[in-house]
Protein backbone atom coordinates (compact mmCIF):
# COMPACT_ATOMS: atom_id res chain seq x y z
CA UNK A 1 0.00 0.00 0.00
CA UNK A 2 0.96 3.93 -0.01
CA UNK A 3 2.72 6.09 2.64
CA UNK A 4 0.25 7.30 5.10
CA UNK A 5 -0.55 11.13 4.83
CA UNK A 6 -3.27 12.17 6.65
CA UNK A 7 -5.96 13.38 4.04
CA UNK A 8 -6.32 16.89 3.46
CA UNK A 9 -9.95 17.99 4.25
CA UNK A 10 -10.96 18.95 1.35
CA UNK A 11 -11.18 15.34 -1.68
CA UNK A 12 -10.55 15.43 -4.94
CA UNK A 13 -13.36 14.92 -6.97
CA UNK A 14 -13.56 11.62 -9.38
CA UNK A 15 -16.68 12.07 -11.96
CA UNK A 16 -17.63 8.75 -13.44
CA UNK A 17 -19.22 8.39 -17.06
CA UNK A 18 -20.87 5.41 -18.84
CA UNK A 19 -19.08 2.30 -17.82
CA UNK A 20 -16.88 3.87 -15.42
CA UNK A 21 -19.86 4.75 -13.70
CA UNK A 22 -21.37 1.14 -13.94
CA UNK A 23 -18.32 -0.57 -13.07
CA UNK A 24 -18.23 1.83 -9.82
CA UNK A 25 -22.21 2.15 -9.35
CA UNK A 26 -22.24 6.09 -9.01
CA UNK A 27 -21.70 8.86 -10.48
CA UNK A 28 -19.10 10.36 -8.57
CA UNK A 29 -16.45 9.51 -5.80
CA UNK A 30 -15.03 12.09 -3.14
CA UNK A 31 -11.75 10.89 -3.12
CA UNK A 32 -9.20 11.49 -0.08
CA UNK A 33 -6.24 13.07 -1.41
CA UNK A 34 -3.05 14.39 0.28
CA UNK A 35 -2.96 18.15 0.79
CA UNK A 36 0.66 18.37 -1.18
CA UNK A 37 -1.42 16.34 -4.57
CA UNK A 38 -0.50 13.11 -5.81
CA UNK A 39 -0.27 11.35 -8.89
CA UNK A 40 -3.09 10.86 -10.99
CA UNK A 41 -2.07 7.65 -11.83
CA UNK A 42 -1.06 6.52 -8.54
CA UNK A 43 -4.38 8.14 -7.25
CA UNK A 44 -6.89 5.99 -9.74
CA UNK A 45 -4.46 2.51 -8.80
CA UNK A 46 -6.04 3.27 -5.19
CA UNK A 47 -9.55 3.78 -6.73
CA UNK A 48 -9.06 0.78 -8.27
CA UNK A 49 -8.30 -1.47 -5.26
CA UNK A 50 -11.77 -0.61 -4.29
CA UNK A 51 -12.83 -1.16 -7.42
CA UNK A 52 -11.75 -4.07 -9.30
CA UNK A 53 -14.80 -3.45 -12.13
CA UNK A 54 -13.02 -0.27 -13.22
CA UNK A 55 -9.61 -1.29 -13.98
CA UNK A 56 -10.28 -2.57 -17.68
CA UNK A 57 -12.09 0.54 -18.26
CA UNK A 58 -9.65 2.93 -17.49
CA UNK A 59 -7.13 1.16 -19.89
CA UNK A 60 -9.70 2.35 -22.51
CA UNK A 61 -10.38 5.68 -21.30
CA UNK A 62 -9.23 9.14 -21.26
CA UNK A 63 -8.66 11.40 -18.55
CA UNK A 64 -10.04 14.82 -17.87
CA UNK A 65 -8.60 17.08 -14.74
CA UNK A 66 -10.77 20.46 -13.98
CA UNK A 67 -12.60 19.74 -17.72
CA UNK A 68 -9.19 20.09 -19.73
CA UNK A 69 -7.51 16.92 -20.97
CA UNK A 70 -4.71 15.68 -19.00
CA UNK A 71 -1.92 14.68 -21.23
CA UNK A 72 0.30 12.94 -18.61
CA UNK A 73 -1.46 9.95 -15.86
CA UNK A 74 1.71 10.92 -13.57
CA UNK A 75 0.61 14.78 -13.67
CA UNK A 76 -0.02 15.42 -9.47
CA UNK A 77 -3.84 16.50 -8.70
CA UNK A 78 -4.83 17.50 -5.53
CA UNK A 79 -7.80 18.56 -2.96
CA UNK A 80 -10.65 20.34 -4.80
CA UNK A 81 -9.34 19.02 -8.24
CA UNK A 82 -12.41 17.36 -9.87
CA UNK A 83 -10.59 14.42 -12.36
CA UNK A 84 -13.29 12.81 -14.92
CA UNK A 85 -13.09 9.27 -16.88
CA UNK A 86 -13.94 9.32 -19.86
CA UNK A 87 -14.54 6.19 -21.46
CA UNK A 88 -14.58 5.68 -25.34
CA UNK A 89 -17.36 8.37 -26.92
CA UNK A 90 -20.73 7.42 -27.74
CA UNK A 91 -22.92 10.12 -28.88
CA UNK A 92 -24.75 11.08 -31.63
CA UNK B 1 -21.64 29.71 -34.87
CA UNK B 2 -24.29 27.68 -32.48
CA UNK B 3 -23.56 24.72 -30.38
CA UNK B 4 -26.60 23.26 -28.26
CA UNK B 5 -26.37 20.63 -25.53
CA UNK B 6 -29.99 20.68 -24.57
CA UNK B 7 -32.01 19.01 -22.37
CA UNK B 8 -35.27 20.17 -24.54
CA UNK B 9 -36.69 18.79 -28.05
CA UNK B 10 -33.71 20.34 -30.77
CA UNK B 11 -35.97 22.21 -33.43
CA UNK B 12 -34.73 21.73 -37.09
CA UNK B 13 -36.20 24.29 -38.50
CA UNK B 14 -34.41 26.93 -35.75
CA UNK B 15 -31.08 24.96 -37.09
CA UNK B 16 -32.45 25.73 -40.91
CA UNK B 17 -32.89 29.60 -39.52
CA UNK B 18 -29.46 29.55 -37.66
CA UNK B 19 -28.24 28.47 -40.87
CA UNK B 20 -29.70 31.13 -42.89
CA UNK B 21 -27.50 33.95 -44.40
CA UNK B 22 -27.38 36.74 -47.33
CA UNK B 23 -25.37 34.52 -49.80
CA UNK B 24 -25.24 31.38 -48.36
CA UNK B 25 -26.87 29.37 -51.22
CA UNK B 26 -25.76 25.55 -50.05
CA UNK B 27 -27.14 24.72 -46.73
CA UNK B 28 -26.55 21.17 -45.51
CA UNK B 29 -28.14 19.61 -42.47
CA UNK B 30 -28.15 16.20 -40.71
CA UNK B 31 -30.34 14.69 -38.29
CA UNK B 32 -29.27 11.81 -36.10
CA UNK B 33 -32.23 10.23 -34.59
CA UNK B 34 -32.94 7.30 -32.12
CA UNK B 35 -33.82 4.73 -34.04
CA UNK B 36 -35.64 1.32 -32.32
CA UNK B 37 -32.91 -1.04 -32.48
CA UNK B 38 -33.84 -4.49 -31.33
CA UNK B 39 -32.36 -5.73 -27.91
CA UNK B 40 -32.96 -8.62 -25.51
CA UNK B 41 -35.46 -6.79 -23.56
CA UNK B 42 -37.30 -5.55 -26.72
CA UNK B 43 -36.64 -2.88 -29.27
CA UNK B 44 -35.18 0.61 -27.78
CA UNK B 45 -37.60 2.77 -27.06
CA UNK B 46 -35.64 5.62 -25.93
CA UNK B 47 -31.77 6.62 -25.70
CA UNK B 48 -30.44 8.32 -22.28
CA UNK B 49 -27.70 10.84 -22.88
CA UNK B 50 -25.05 12.07 -20.39
CA UNK B 51 -22.10 14.24 -21.19
CA UNK B 52 -19.43 16.09 -19.24
CA UNK B 53 -20.93 19.29 -19.79
CA UNK B 54 -18.14 21.96 -19.86
CA UNK B 55 -15.52 20.09 -21.91
CA UNK B 56 -18.57 18.57 -24.42
CA UNK B 57 -19.71 22.00 -25.07
CA UNK B 58 -15.54 23.16 -25.41
CA UNK B 59 -15.44 20.16 -27.97
CA UNK B 60 -18.68 21.15 -29.93
CA UNK B 61 -17.39 25.03 -30.12
CA UNK B 62 -13.65 23.56 -31.27
CA UNK B 63 -15.49 21.47 -33.91
CA UNK B 64 -16.81 24.46 -35.47
CA UNK B 65 -13.80 26.60 -35.40
CA UNK B 66 -12.22 23.44 -36.83
CA UNK B 67 -14.23 23.33 -39.18
CA UNK B 68 -14.73 26.91 -40.83
CA UNK B 69 -11.15 27.26 -41.00
CA UNK B 70 -10.94 23.67 -42.98
CA UNK B 71 -13.77 24.48 -45.09
CA UNK B 72 -14.28 27.81 -45.20
CA UNK B 73 -18.41 27.62 -44.37
CA UNK B 74 -19.63 30.44 -42.88
CA UNK B 75 -22.03 29.25 -40.58
CA UNK B 76 -22.34 26.06 -38.60
CA UNK B 77 -24.91 24.27 -36.03
CA UNK B 78 -23.60 21.83 -33.86
CA UNK B 79 -26.30 20.27 -31.18
CA UNK B 80 -26.77 17.31 -29.06
CA UNK B 81 -29.25 16.56 -26.54
CA UNK B 82 -28.86 15.13 -23.54
CA UNK B 83 -31.44 12.95 -21.16
CA UNK B 84 -33.74 10.95 -22.53
CA UNK B 85 -34.39 11.15 -26.04
CA UNK B 86 -37.14 9.10 -27.59
CA UNK B 87 -37.12 6.68 -30.87
CA UNK B 88 -37.93 9.28 -33.23
CA UNK B 89 -36.74 11.68 -31.58
CA UNK B 90 -33.35 14.06 -32.62
CA UNK B 91 -30.40 13.41 -31.06
CA UNK B 92 -28.21 15.12 -32.66
CA UNK B 93 -28.66 18.29 -35.32
CA UNK B 94 -26.08 18.99 -37.29
CA UNK B 95 -25.22 21.80 -40.90
CA UNK B 96 -23.33 23.96 -42.14
CA UNK B 97 -23.90 26.71 -44.52
CA UNK B 98 -21.66 28.43 -47.70
CA UNK B 99 -22.08 29.82 -50.78
CA UNK B 100 -21.81 27.09 -52.46
CA UNK B 101 -22.87 23.24 -51.63
CA UNK B 102 -19.72 21.23 -51.81
CA UNK B 103 -17.69 23.08 -48.62
CA UNK B 104 -21.67 22.96 -47.12
CA UNK B 105 -21.57 18.77 -47.52
CA UNK B 106 -18.30 18.49 -46.11
CA UNK B 107 -18.49 20.44 -43.10
CA UNK B 108 -21.85 18.68 -42.44
CA UNK B 109 -20.15 15.17 -42.79
CA UNK B 110 -17.00 16.56 -40.93
CA UNK B 111 -19.21 17.78 -37.74
CA UNK B 112 -20.87 15.05 -37.45
CA UNK B 113 -17.86 12.45 -38.05
CA UNK B 114 -16.05 14.17 -35.23
CA UNK B 115 -18.67 14.92 -32.82
CA UNK B 116 -18.84 11.11 -32.57
CA UNK B 117 -15.35 11.16 -31.89
CA UNK B 118 -14.48 13.86 -29.71
CA UNK B 119 -17.36 14.76 -27.78
CA UNK B 120 -17.27 13.98 -24.45
CA UNK B 121 -21.33 12.31 -24.75
CA UNK B 122 -22.38 9.18 -23.60
CA UNK B 123 -25.57 6.99 -24.17
CA UNK B 124 -27.47 4.51 -22.61
CA UNK B 125 -30.30 2.15 -24.06
CA UNK B 126 -33.61 1.70 -22.61
CA UNK B 127 -35.86 -0.71 -23.81
CA UNK B 128 -39.00 -0.05 -21.89
CA UNK B 129 -40.69 3.02 -21.19
CA UNK B 130 -40.43 5.12 -17.98
CA UNK B 131 -38.23 2.02 -16.76
CA UNK B 132 -34.16 1.67 -15.52
CA UNK B 133 -34.45 -2.85 -15.20
CA UNK B 134 -30.36 -2.79 -15.43
CA UNK B 135 -27.51 -0.38 -16.74
CA UNK B 136 -26.63 -1.22 -20.13
CA UNK B 137 -24.01 1.31 -21.18
CA UNK B 138 -23.41 2.36 -24.49
CA UNK B 139 -21.18 -0.49 -26.01
CA UNK B 140 -17.70 0.48 -27.13
CA UNK B 141 -18.72 1.37 -30.72
CA UNK B 142 -22.58 1.84 -30.02
CA UNK B 143 -24.65 3.49 -32.58
CA UNK B 144 -28.28 3.50 -32.41
CA UNK B 145 -28.65 6.89 -33.36
CA UNK B 146 -27.46 8.81 -36.63
CA UNK C 1 -40.07 9.15 -52.74
CA UNK C 2 -41.08 12.51 -53.09
CA UNK C 3 -40.61 14.68 -56.27
CA UNK C 4 -41.96 17.98 -56.76
CA UNK C 5 -41.82 20.69 -59.60
CA UNK C 6 -43.71 23.49 -57.59
CA UNK C 7 -44.14 27.22 -58.33
CA UNK C 8 -44.88 27.74 -54.87
CA UNK C 9 -42.53 28.08 -51.86
CA UNK C 10 -40.44 24.75 -51.16
CA UNK C 11 -40.94 23.96 -47.25
CA UNK C 12 -38.23 22.61 -45.86
CA UNK C 13 -40.35 21.47 -42.82
CA UNK C 14 -42.50 19.15 -45.00
CA UNK C 15 -39.16 17.89 -46.51
CA UNK C 16 -38.01 16.75 -43.11
CA UNK C 17 -41.46 15.29 -42.45
CA UNK C 18 -41.34 13.36 -45.45
CA UNK C 19 -37.88 11.83 -44.87
CA UNK C 20 -39.39 10.60 -41.50
CA UNK C 21 -39.52 7.13 -40.83
CA UNK C 22 -39.20 4.28 -38.08
CA UNK C 23 -35.68 3.50 -38.07
CA UNK C 24 -34.18 6.06 -40.07
CA UNK C 25 -31.94 7.34 -37.95
CA UNK C 26 -29.45 9.55 -40.32
CA UNK C 27 -31.59 12.41 -42.16
CA UNK C 28 -29.71 14.74 -44.70
CA UNK C 29 -31.26 17.67 -46.52
CA UNK C 30 -29.82 19.88 -48.94
CA UNK C 31 -30.90 23.00 -49.45
CA UNK C 32 -30.33 25.39 -52.08
CA UNK C 33 -30.76 29.43 -52.13
CA UNK C 34 -30.94 32.02 -53.93
CA UNK C 35 -27.61 34.04 -54.05
CA UNK C 36 -27.55 38.04 -54.58
CA UNK C 37 -24.66 37.53 -57.01
CA UNK C 38 -23.41 39.98 -58.51
CA UNK C 39 -24.34 41.43 -61.99
CA UNK C 40 -23.78 44.50 -64.54
CA UNK C 41 -27.39 45.58 -63.87
CA UNK C 42 -26.37 45.31 -60.05
CA UNK C 43 -27.20 42.33 -57.43
CA UNK C 44 -29.39 39.80 -58.62
CA UNK C 45 -32.63 39.86 -57.04
CA UNK C 46 -34.13 37.04 -58.17
CA UNK C 47 -34.28 33.80 -60.28
CA UNK C 48 -36.58 32.99 -62.87
CA UNK C 49 -36.54 29.00 -63.55
CA UNK C 50 -38.22 27.71 -66.40
CA UNK C 51 -38.85 23.50 -67.09
CA UNK C 52 -39.41 20.94 -69.42
CA UNK C 53 -42.19 19.85 -66.96
CA UNK C 54 -43.14 16.22 -68.03
CA UNK C 55 -39.51 15.31 -68.30
CA UNK C 56 -38.26 17.24 -65.69
CA UNK C 57 -40.52 15.17 -63.34
CA UNK C 58 -39.78 11.66 -65.03
CA UNK C 59 -35.54 12.59 -64.26
CA UNK C 60 -36.61 13.56 -60.56
CA UNK C 61 -38.00 10.19 -60.15
CA UNK C 62 -35.16 8.72 -61.94
CA UNK C 63 -33.05 10.28 -59.87
CA UNK C 64 -34.67 9.05 -56.43
CA UNK C 65 -34.46 5.75 -57.94
CA UNK C 66 -31.15 5.46 -58.70
CA UNK C 67 -30.35 7.11 -55.23
CA UNK C 68 -32.08 4.33 -53.17
CA UNK C 69 -30.67 1.34 -55.37
CA UNK C 70 -26.95 2.95 -55.35
CA UNK C 71 -27.20 3.79 -51.61
CA UNK C 72 -29.70 1.95 -49.58
CA UNK C 73 -31.55 4.92 -48.65
CA UNK C 74 -35.29 4.52 -47.88
CA UNK C 75 -36.42 7.72 -48.19
CA UNK C 76 -35.36 10.62 -50.81
CA UNK C 77 -36.54 13.93 -51.57
CA UNK C 78 -36.01 16.17 -54.91
CA UNK C 79 -37.96 19.39 -55.47
CA UNK C 80 -37.26 22.39 -57.46
CA UNK C 81 -39.20 25.47 -57.83
CA UNK C 82 -40.29 26.95 -60.87
CA UNK C 83 -41.40 30.65 -61.62
CA UNK C 84 -39.81 33.08 -60.15
CA UNK C 85 -37.45 32.76 -56.69
CA UNK C 86 -36.72 35.89 -54.62
CA UNK C 87 -32.88 36.07 -52.57
CA UNK C 88 -33.15 33.79 -50.07
CA UNK C 89 -35.70 31.70 -50.95
CA UNK C 90 -35.23 27.75 -51.24
CA UNK C 91 -34.79 27.23 -54.93
CA UNK C 92 -34.24 22.98 -54.88
CA UNK C 93 -34.07 20.78 -51.61
CA UNK C 94 -33.13 17.21 -51.80
CA UNK C 95 -32.74 14.83 -49.08
CA UNK C 96 -32.21 11.55 -47.99
CA UNK C 97 -32.81 8.96 -45.02
CA UNK C 98 -31.43 6.26 -44.32
CA UNK C 99 -30.56 3.84 -40.95
CA UNK C 100 -27.54 5.47 -40.88
CA UNK C 101 -25.83 8.39 -41.65
CA UNK C 102 -23.24 7.73 -44.83
CA UNK C 103 -25.68 6.43 -46.87
CA UNK C 104 -28.20 9.46 -46.34
CA UNK C 105 -25.26 12.03 -46.78
CA UNK C 106 -24.06 9.88 -50.44
CA UNK C 107 -27.62 10.33 -51.55
CA UNK C 108 -28.35 13.56 -50.55
CA UNK C 109 -25.15 14.47 -52.55
CA UNK C 110 -25.72 12.04 -55.35
CA UNK C 111 -29.37 13.79 -55.71
CA UNK C 112 -28.07 17.58 -55.68
CA UNK C 113 -25.13 17.05 -57.75
CA UNK C 114 -27.15 14.69 -60.36
CA UNK C 115 -30.26 16.98 -60.79
CA UNK C 116 -27.68 19.67 -61.87
CA UNK C 117 -26.99 17.65 -64.80
CA UNK C 118 -29.72 15.66 -65.59
CA UNK C 119 -32.86 17.76 -65.12
CA UNK C 120 -34.25 19.87 -67.76
CA UNK C 121 -34.55 23.22 -65.42
CA UNK C 122 -33.25 26.59 -66.51
CA UNK C 123 -32.22 29.79 -65.20
CA UNK C 124 -32.49 33.27 -65.91
CA UNK C 125 -31.13 36.00 -63.51
CA UNK C 126 -32.67 39.20 -62.20
CA UNK C 127 -30.94 41.95 -60.94
CA UNK C 128 -34.23 44.28 -60.64
CA UNK C 129 -37.11 43.65 -58.80
CA UNK C 130 -40.54 43.33 -60.83
CA UNK C 131 -38.74 44.24 -64.39
CA UNK C 132 -37.46 41.97 -67.05
CA UNK C 133 -34.93 44.72 -68.94
CA UNK C 134 -33.59 42.01 -71.25
CA UNK C 135 -33.13 38.45 -71.46
CA UNK C 136 -30.89 37.07 -69.48
CA UNK C 137 -29.79 33.37 -70.10
CA UNK C 138 -28.34 30.93 -67.82
CA UNK C 139 -24.51 31.06 -68.69
CA UNK C 140 -23.53 27.50 -69.48
CA UNK C 141 -21.93 26.94 -65.66
CA UNK C 142 -24.34 29.31 -64.23
CA UNK C 143 -24.81 28.58 -60.22
CA UNK C 144 -26.13 31.62 -58.71
CA UNK C 145 -27.83 28.79 -56.73
CA UNK C 146 -26.67 25.56 -54.48
CA UNK D 1 -33.36 24.06 -100.32
CA UNK D 2 -35.27 21.23 -99.42
CA UNK D 3 -37.75 19.70 -101.72
CA UNK D 4 -40.92 21.26 -101.36
CA UNK D 5 -44.13 19.38 -100.02
CA UNK D 6 -47.27 20.45 -99.25
CA UNK D 7 -47.45 21.55 -95.29
CA UNK D 8 -49.73 19.01 -93.24
CA UNK D 9 -52.33 20.90 -91.86
CA UNK D 10 -50.41 19.83 -88.38
CA UNK D 11 -47.54 21.40 -87.76
CA UNK D 12 -44.86 20.38 -85.61
CA UNK D 13 -44.23 22.07 -82.18
CA UNK D 14 -41.11 22.85 -81.39
CA UNK D 15 -39.95 23.92 -77.62
CA UNK D 16 -37.21 26.32 -77.30
CA UNK D 17 -36.06 26.47 -73.64
CA UNK D 18 -33.52 29.19 -71.92
CA UNK D 19 -30.65 30.31 -74.34
CA UNK D 20 -33.13 28.57 -77.27
CA UNK D 21 -35.56 30.81 -76.44
CA UNK D 22 -33.54 34.29 -76.16
CA UNK D 23 -31.93 33.07 -79.77
CA UNK D 24 -35.60 32.57 -81.26
CA UNK D 25 -36.68 34.83 -79.62
CA UNK D 26 -40.25 33.02 -78.51
CA UNK D 27 -40.83 29.81 -75.96
CA UNK D 28 -42.36 27.48 -79.04
CA UNK D 29 -42.95 27.79 -82.84
CA UNK D 30 -45.64 25.56 -84.48
CA UNK D 31 -43.82 24.88 -87.66
CA UNK D 32 -44.84 22.81 -90.65
CA UNK D 33 -43.83 19.53 -91.52
CA UNK D 34 -44.88 17.14 -94.21
CA UNK D 35 -47.19 14.18 -93.47
CA UNK D 36 -44.96 11.42 -94.14
CA UNK D 37 -42.47 13.35 -91.46
CA UNK D 38 -39.05 14.55 -92.06
CA UNK D 39 -36.09 13.55 -90.60
CA UNK D 40 -35.04 16.03 -86.92
CA UNK D 41 -31.42 17.48 -88.06
CA UNK D 42 -33.24 18.02 -91.66
CA UNK D 43 -36.17 20.24 -89.68
CA UNK D 44 -33.67 21.87 -87.59
CA UNK D 45 -31.74 22.79 -90.34
CA UNK D 46 -34.56 24.48 -92.15
CA UNK D 47 -35.38 26.36 -88.55
CA UNK D 48 -31.80 27.62 -88.62
CA UNK D 49 -31.97 28.91 -91.92
CA UNK D 50 -34.72 31.23 -90.61
CA UNK D 51 -33.63 32.02 -86.55
CA UNK D 52 -29.33 31.47 -87.44
CA UNK D 53 -28.41 32.49 -83.63
CA UNK D 54 -30.07 29.40 -82.90
CA UNK D 55 -27.51 27.24 -84.51
CA UNK D 56 -24.81 27.42 -82.27
CA UNK D 57 -27.13 26.71 -79.47
CA UNK D 58 -28.25 23.93 -81.27
CA UNK D 59 -24.53 22.10 -81.07
CA UNK D 60 -24.32 22.42 -77.52
CA UNK D 61 -28.25 21.61 -76.46
CA UNK D 62 -29.85 17.83 -76.16
CA UNK D 63 -33.45 17.00 -78.07
CA UNK D 64 -36.45 15.47 -76.70
CA UNK D 65 -39.21 13.99 -78.52
CA UNK D 66 -42.57 13.74 -77.09
CA UNK D 67 -40.54 14.03 -74.10
CA UNK D 68 -38.26 11.27 -74.14
CA UNK D 69 -34.49 11.75 -75.21
CA UNK D 70 -33.91 11.47 -79.07
CA UNK D 71 -31.40 9.54 -79.43
CA UNK D 72 -30.77 9.68 -82.94
CA UNK D 73 -31.27 13.47 -84.63
CA UNK D 74 -32.00 11.39 -87.62
CA UNK D 75 -35.23 10.39 -86.42
CA UNK D 76 -37.98 11.03 -88.15
CA UNK D 77 -40.18 13.50 -86.80
CA UNK D 78 -43.77 14.38 -88.05
CA UNK D 79 -47.38 16.14 -87.30
CA UNK D 80 -48.36 16.62 -83.82
CA UNK D 81 -44.81 15.48 -82.49
CA UNK D 82 -43.42 17.83 -79.93
CA UNK D 83 -39.43 18.44 -80.72
CA UNK D 84 -38.12 20.37 -77.19
CA UNK D 85 -34.73 21.96 -77.88
CA UNK D 86 -32.24 21.69 -73.94
CA UNK D 87 -29.63 23.48 -74.01
CA UNK D 88 -27.13 22.72 -71.15
CA UNK D 89 -29.54 22.44 -67.82
CA UNK D 90 -28.92 24.83 -64.96
CA UNK D 91 -30.99 24.18 -62.16
CA UNK D 92 -30.34 24.00 -58.13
Amino acid sequence: MSRRVPPAAVPLRLLLFATARTAVGVPRLDWPVPAEGRSADLLLADVVRQYPALRRILRGSRLFLNGEPLADPAARVGPGDELAVHPPYGGG
Amino acid sequence: MSTRLSARPLSIAAAHRALDGPGLGGVVVFVGRVRPDPTPAGPVVALVYEAHAAPARRALAELEREARRRFGVERTVAWHRVGRVAVGEAAVVVGAAAAHRRPAFQAARFLIDELKRRVPVWKERRARPGRRPRQRPSPRRGRSAG
